[in-house]
């Protein structure tokens, strides 16, 4: 079985979320607390939703420094499968695990609602199972999810498949419609839409199960 | 200050009267901090002086009550193994000041209200008044209030899942913003704030003590806006609480663990009155005495005195009643959590008094060895305030206003009337994260929230919650009696619609300043209807919150009793319809379709009449037994979709505020498929408001019709589901798009006008 | 005249301040010793148009006031950055 | 030695400012004009310890370059506010 663990910051609020989704899907999900140094064992790791360490200061900015991220660094580097969900994402960019930043949304709000999405690279962890062109419907639940990087970064990002799913309308401000990227070697991947909230038609989808199915189906490593 | 000795106590917001009932208690004169902790624990915010005698009234048993009104929150029993706890209370005026901090600590109260219970909060609905959004004053406190309440509900991570919004001109000078709480527990985990067992420690969990809100529950709660504009004078002005979404959200995790654990005996939530009324209260249900040691409070600034470290209002404390052979292991659960606990109170023997009763002493020390600074009875601060039987008028200026009927208004453009009465709150409701925990089944939006009933560590179980927030200040204001017994049913109609049976209710009740007869006589009016409904549907009132003195320049807000009804569901498995019909469905009007008495189709207080300026008129009775009967049998229709089984209803709403017309025009809306219904028998029905009647589309409308003939429901045809514009006999005629751009634009085009 | 104007908006001395709370902190684990008190605030920089340095100033001020700060929680000060050429 | 060390935030330029951008749109119907360029930012104040002046600066602007900003999207300069007694 598929062992993952799910990341626990002071004040990430998604962690029981995120463990229910890959649970559902027959992985053995585990929650780890941020002071953990150590991820050998498992096989993917979740950086979950929320507001680690209040979001004060910015989204991210002090969980990177929290004494799991070498931990995840080390474990992204030896090929393991690495996903930031929202909050997770804002952390693996302040942690320089992804490119790119994530700002406040360009209408100044917070925003919960559904969105559509598209799977633009099946290059990632996340993404295997997917269809190119596919449309997914995911709720977005964030302040924070303009993805902003420069020019040079957005054409490296274009031209290696490293944007993995984009919003066919755009809610936030994010450059490029990205709503979700992957690194160079497609096993770190983040995204600001929330799967694990969408996988079961009685709370509105159940596109999320395709992702999160890539995620924790037994891989090689890369 | 220098103020003559025997005038502090009016300084402090006591009278002549109460001054002597405390020398009368202590047999002495008090000193100036035993004074202090009486003026912050006998104002009307803490004491419910002027309430509650009337609220004995109010029906508060049940078979599934488990906890009624008295306790930090309401507990019924759900089933399954597990209980849930629900509690509405005010945040009016520190959110008329600091909008943003005023509603994001409102918020943060009332979780704490909750998880003291033992409960994990599930989800948050939050009821909101404001003045005219023409006003740029009214526009900056919605944006402040609802970022509020965005900014700290997401961070602390429990989904706000409905609420309500109204907009009035009564409210300018003096919004509302009320959230209520709901949480469950495993029915076993239930524990009270009860101190207990002498020599045992009162552990105090959270942020440092700051002079936040010192005599703000005295000072802001208790008294009106002075100023035209809602301002507070400068010298009245406190600091204002700041929350800090991040600490509660440890102390929301380390509380629950120390409970999981056994390890807490009672637990109690620091808010109004902060330290002296937790430490009083507890010490008080548990008949026991509580030394204080002030000194041991962590405190965020230096130099800070007795009074204010014990009345001071700082955000995000608890305090947890434990055995010293507990505190190493608390210390080490709430280090994980970076939660801060220190031991401030001994539990100790009561005193026994000249009569030979029992008297537990609350002893505020200076070092738990050192000077006594303050002892009093702890029940004479926490139960035994005066209570007062304020004069009651029904004003006679009310019968002018009865008389002004607005059935004769001239009817207008009722396509245009129709557009102007739909608001679609969605640009709230987005701010807010409405779907964390796995369990929105209906988010906001719709009749009534529903939930799954789960969450961590609860047992497995295949039951829903259904939530639903409701008020209407313009029935109210006509007749405060049959208006919020009209609101109840409204609100039962409500959770109906996704397919829940009321099991009971919680209510805050915003009025203005009670030393006006009128607003007493409305007050106790409100009570009476509420409590003449909830008898009628058998329904217990668990919890609730008075808010009074909500009045600006002198003149008081439309009495606002808001309701919070906690609905359940056996079995859910997949969502009730919702307002999704589809084209070629039959649309039926279900229930008693006419009012009772005079006018079958009244229009006093409908937002059709408020709108035109006309705010007279009279509200009709409704047949209970109807209600009840219509009520039951949708219940049955969509609780069945929600078990899982087939069925030809389609979509359901119930018929509140715009009368029919908004009911079918918000169903377009969201289903972008027109309809054509045939004439309304008269044109006040488009728009008379009044409850127990619901829009349903079926897709088989022989056999419903034969299934509420045999539930002996009244119901008749109104046309049927399709096309691109709804039509509404030669009354209405509107494109789908209009209509749904309309209401989905109104908000925030109201928002954005610049001024 | 054109003026760089920078206001600071700090929250009033005794209100709570969560944000720089908790960055204070985190100091010690990222090897900063020897920084206290650390207080969260906004900063604002704008173009003025002005008469002279005093109009500039008092201009901002009255926006700081009105616009970026409540007086109840906060405190605006607006200072010169430097002077645009104009 | 304490010094009273401001660091101030800014977006880096080209990067997107929404804050700044509306609070500029809300000015004229404020009754403020000749208000341009509004450009929202962060401000932090702190106590640093330290030998002197510059040694003070210099661990400020290394905690506002590791910490306080995020140098994908923002630029953080010190300064001193002013010297406390020590
Ligand atoms: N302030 C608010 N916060 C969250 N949801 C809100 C708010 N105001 C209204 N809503 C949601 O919008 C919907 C419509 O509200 P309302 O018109 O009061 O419904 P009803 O007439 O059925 O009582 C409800 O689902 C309600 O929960
Ligand atoms: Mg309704």
């Amino acid at each position: 079985m598929t062992r993952i663990a799910v990341v626990v910051f002071p004040g990430s609020n998604c962690e029981y979320d995120a463990l229910t989704g890959v649970e559902s899907l027959g992985a053995d999900a585990e929650l780890v607390w941020h002071s953990t140094k150590d991820l050998s064992g498992f096989d993917g790791v979740i950086l979950p939703g929320g507001f680690a360490h209040g979001d004060y200061l910015r989204p991210g900015a002090l969980a990177r420094f929290s004494p799991v991220m070498d931990a995840v660094a080390r474990f992204a580097e030896d090929g393991g499968a690495v996903l930031g969900i929202c909050n997770g994402f804002q952390v693996l960019t302040e942690a320089g695990l992804l490119p790119g930043a994530l700002q406040k949304n360009a209408g100044l709000k917070f925003l919960c609602q559904p969105t559509t999405l598209t799977v633009t690279s099946t290059d990632s962890i996340l993404t295997a199972n997917a269809t190119l062109g596919q449309e997914l419907v995911i709720p977005i639940n964030h302040f924070s999810g303009a993805y902003v990087c420069d020019d040079e970064t957005l054409a490296r990002l274009e031209g290696s498949g490293q944007i993995i799913l984009r919003y066919v309308e755009n809610p936030n401000g994010s450059r490029g419609n990205i709503a979700g990227l992957a690194n160079e070697r497609g096993n770190v991947v983040g995204l600001m839409p929330h799967p694990e909230r969408a996988m079961s038609t009685l709370l509105g989808s159940a596109d999320g199960r395709v992702l999160l199915e890539s995620f924790v189906a037994p891989r090689v490593r890369a | 200050m220098n103020r003559p000795p025997q005038s502090l106590h009016r300084a402090l917001g006591l009278s002549d009267d109460e001054f002597a009932q405390i020398e009368a208690v202590l047999g002495r004169e008090p000193n100036d901090l035993e004074l202090a902790l009486y003026g912050v624990m006998w104002s009307e915010h803490c004491s419910y002086k002027s309430s509650r005698l009337h609220l004995r009234r109010l029906p508060t048993t049940g078979e599934h009550v488990l906890v009624g009104p008295g306790e930090n929150a309401g507990v019924i029993d759900a089933g399954d193994g597990i209980a849930v706890a629900i509690r509405i209370e005010s945040h009016n005026h520190p959110s008329a000041i600091e909008p943003y901090q005023g509603a994001a600590t409102g918020v943060g109260g009332i979780l704490r209200d909750v998880f003291t219970m033992g409960a994990r909060p599930l989800a948050v609905m939050d009821p909101l008044f404001f003045g005219e959004l023409s006003d740029a004053r009214q526009r900056w406190l919605v944006e402040g209030v609802v970022s509020g309440i965005s900014g700290y509900g997401n961070s602390v991570g429990v989904p706000t899942i409905g609420g309500e919004l109204t907009f009035d001109e009564c409210y300018s000078g003096n919004p509302l913003v009320n959230v209520l709480c709901v949480g469950a527990l495993p029915t076993e985990r239930l524990v009270l704030g009860i101190a207990s067992g002498v020599g045992n420690l009162a552990v105090l969990l959270g942020s440092r003590t700051g002079r936040d809100g010192i005599g703000g529950v005295s000072v802001l709660a208790s008294a009106g806006f002075s100023g035209e504009e809602g301002a507070l004078d400068d010298a009245k002005r406190p600091s204002v609480q700041v929350g800090d979404p991040y600490e509660e959200k440890r102390l929301i995790e380390a509380c629950l663990e120390l409970l999981d654990r056994g390890y807490v005996l009672g637990i109690q939530d620091l808010g109004g009155a902060g330290l002296v009324c937790a430490t009083s209260e507890t010490a008080a249900r548990g008949g026991v005495g509580m030394d204080v040691d002030v000194t041991a409070v962590p405190q965020r600034e230096p130099g800070m005195v007795p009074y204010e470290i014990m009345t001071s209002e700082s955000q995000e404390r608890m305090l947890a009643i434990i055995t010293p052979e507990n505190l190493e292991a608390v210390r080490e659960v709430c280090e994980r959590w970076e939660v801060r606990a220190t031991v401030v109170g001994h539990v100790v023997e009561p005193l026994i008094d000249d009569d030979g009763n029992e008297v537990g002493m609350l002893r505020i020390r200076d070092g738990f060895d050192g000077e006594v600074l303050a002892e009093v009875p702890a029940r004479s601060l926490a139960d035994e305030a005066p209570l007062y039987d304020r004069t009651r008028e029904r004003p006679s200026s009310l019968d002018a206003v009865l008389d002004d009927d607005p059935s004769n208004e001239p009817v207008g453009s009722t396509n245009e009337d129709l557009l102007s009465l739909l608001v679609d709150p969605g640009w709230v409701y987005r701010q807010y994260d409405s779907q964390l925990f796995l369990n929105t089944v209906v988010g906001p939006g719709r009749d009534a929230a529903l939930l799954r009933l789960a969450g961590p560590g609860l047992p497995v179980s295949t039951r829903g919650i259904a939530l639903s927030t409701d008020s209407n200040p313009r029935w109210c204001a006509l007749d405060p009696r049959l208006g919020t017994a009209l609101t109840i049913y409204e609100s039962v109609a409500n959770l109906a619609c996704v397919g829940a049976t009321a099991k009971a209710v919680v209510n805050c009740l915003n009025f203005g300043n009670p030393e006006h007869p009128s607003v007493m006589w409305q007050l106790s009016e409100a009570i009476d209807g509420m409590a003449d409904a909830c008898s009628a549907l058998g329904l217990p009132v668990i919890g609730g919150n008075v808010s009074l003195y909500n009045e600006s320049g002198g003149v008081d807000i439309d009495p606002t009793p808001v309701v919070g009804l906690l609905g359940v569901l056996d079995h859910l498995v997949a969502p009730p319809p919702g307002w999704n019909w589809r084209a070629g469905d039959a649309l039926v009007l279900v229930g008693v379709r006419r009012a009772v008495g005079e006018r079958s189709f009244p229009l006093g207080g409908s937002r059709w009449a408020t709108r035109r300026g006309r705010r007279g008129g009279r509200l009709s009775e409704i047949e209970v037994s109807t209600l009840r009967a219509t009520i039951d049998f949708v219940v049955g229709e969509v609780a069945g979709i929600c078990a899982g089984m087939a069925s030809d209803v389609t979509a359901v709403h119930d018929v509140s505020g715009g009368g029919i017309a908004a009911a079918l025009a918000e169903m377009v809306a969201v289903t972008s498929v027109g309809a054509q219904v045939a004439e309304l028998d008269d044109f006040a029905e488009l728009f008379s408001e009044f409850p127990g009647r619901f829009i349903v589309a079926t897709g088989d409308l022989d056999a419903f019709a034969t299934r509420a003939a045999a539930a002996g429901v009244p119901m008749v045809s109104l046309g049927t589901c399709g096309g691109e514009r709804l039509v509404i006999g030669s009354t209405v005629d509107l494109s789908v798009d209009d209509i749904a751009a309309t209401r989905r634009g109104a908000l925030e085009a109201a928002l954005s006008a610049l001024s | 005249m054109n003026f760089l104007v920078v206001v600071e908006v700090t929250l009033r001395r005794g209100i709570a301040d969560p944000e720089g709370a908790t960055i204070e902190r985190a100091l010690p684990a990222l090897g900063f010793s020897g920084v206290s008190n650390v207080q969260a605030g906004k900063s604002f920089r704008m173009n003025v148009e002005a008469e002279n340095e005093d109009a500039a100033l008092d201009k901002a001020t009255a926006l700081a006031e009105r616009l970026l700060s409540n007086p109840v929680i906060e405190d605006a000060v607006a200072r010169l950055a430097e002077v645009h050429a104009t």
